[in-house]
């Protein structure tokens, strides 16, 4: 179903791709990619696509928020990318939005 | 489209499945766009919450009538309750305990019982009127 | 496809409506092209038969397993039995009379029990093998 | 849902075009369309075409029957033309479409 792949960008940046449908199913799988890519490559900047993603419940939403806590600790800036529009009003009902770089 | 049918399925790991058979009984119920996806949203919560916090076992059972859908979510371990609902929040600094918080937003009407069979949770959400 | 759910209508007037419930919970379960044909024409059957010569009123039950898809179309008036069944036949001089008898030709297995609800038929239509 | 409509043809020909979905809703109404037709215009051919019924019970099969009756009655021909396949099958295996002058 759902799925994270990692790039590191040369200037710093970790890309972080998120695709398909995020759920208690895969969340686990998908915050200890993303948990080990930070500790890793120790990048300036975290960034996580969600242009793939078309569906993502309370359990998807808390690796997000995870990740942000996990780029914190590394001294990181984060900023997520592309949500679909109900998505994206997710972020914003959750008043995550802002926190996330998300207008 | 005024459908009034039951659709029941065993609730399991499957919650891709859950969605599709959700998503399938109130698209035929007549719910749209944003109501149709609330309503599979804060299904797909509750039995998260059977499989995270309760026995993993239990029911979902969508109904129509002229109102709109009721979805009810029994968990076989029996343990949720209505302080768990009332104590619901979001907290945007915490990495978990929203679930219910969603279920509560998304939905028309929410209420919690306590039957022979387990906990059961009642959702609710309305249909707009009939254009024309 | 192998999904176990279950979907049920009251019994109405509107044997259009029943087709349609009955084909989608079919097609959800696996059912193709001729077995889905003959299960929502054996359904159209049986609820015919209430309407006709039952009370008009009861439900019909759609379930699936690993085998195929069963359905339950209660009559809650009561009046049909097992001898009815067993008399079916089709006589192609006579301008009625064959409901129960295609009935009996479209389905792998069916049954009839007494309930206190009414009368039950059971209709049961095996999915074919899964290809690959 | 289902719906007869009827044409005389200048050579005794009576043309009944039914479509839709004939089942015990409405065959009553298209069986007495259909009868009072065959009273009012005693044709010497009675052709019902078939080509846009796209379900037919065995409540609408007995209208054909009945139908058929009718043509009898007033000593004229009888032809069911252009069942869909699976209708062609059901009316096979009541055997009647041999009755029906369809092979
Ligand atoms: N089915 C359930 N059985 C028992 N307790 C539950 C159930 N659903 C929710 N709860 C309780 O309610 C709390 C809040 O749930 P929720 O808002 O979904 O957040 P989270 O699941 O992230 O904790 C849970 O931590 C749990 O104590
Ligand atoms: N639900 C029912 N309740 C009581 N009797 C029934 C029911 N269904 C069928 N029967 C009996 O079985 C007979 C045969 O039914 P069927 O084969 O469908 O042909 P038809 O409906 O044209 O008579 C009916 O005439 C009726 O006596």
């Amino acid at each position: 179903m759902g799925e994270a792949s990692v790039d590191a960008i040369d200037d710093g940046t970790l890309r972080l791709t998120l695709r398909g449908e995020i759920d208690f199913t895969n969340a686990g799988e998908i915050h200890k990619t993303i948990r080990e890519a930070i500790a890793d490559r120790r990048p300036q900047v975290v960034l996580v696509d969600l242009a793939g993603v078309t569906f993502m419940d309370s359990t998807g939403i808390s690796v997000l928020v995870d990740t942000m806590r996990a780029a914190a600790e590394v001294q990181a800036e984060f900023r997520v990318e592309n949500p679909i529009p109900r998505l994206l009003d997710q972020l914003r009902t959750t008043g995550l939005a802002k926190a996330f770089g998300l207008t | 489209m005024n459908l009034e049918f039951t659709l029941r399925c065993p609730i399991s790991a499957d919650l891709d499945r859950v969605r599709r058979l959700v998503r399938l009984h109130a698209r035929h119920s007549g719910l749209r766009r944003e109501r149709l996806d609330d309503l599979v949203l804060a299904v797909n919560e509750a039995v998260t919450n059977v499989l995270d916090h309760g026995g993993g076992t239990g029911t979902v059972t969508a109904r129509s009538d002229r109102e709109g859908v009721t979805v009810e979510i029994v968990d076989a371990a029996g343990r949720l309750t209505r302080d768990h609902l009332a104590a619901a929040r979001v907290d945007p600094t915490s990495s978990h305990g929203f679930g219910l918080w969603v279920i509560r937003h998304l939905c028309d009407r929410i209420d919690v019982e306590q039957r022979s069979e387990g906990s059961l949770l009642r959702l609710h959400v309305r249909r707009p009127p009939a254009a024309g």
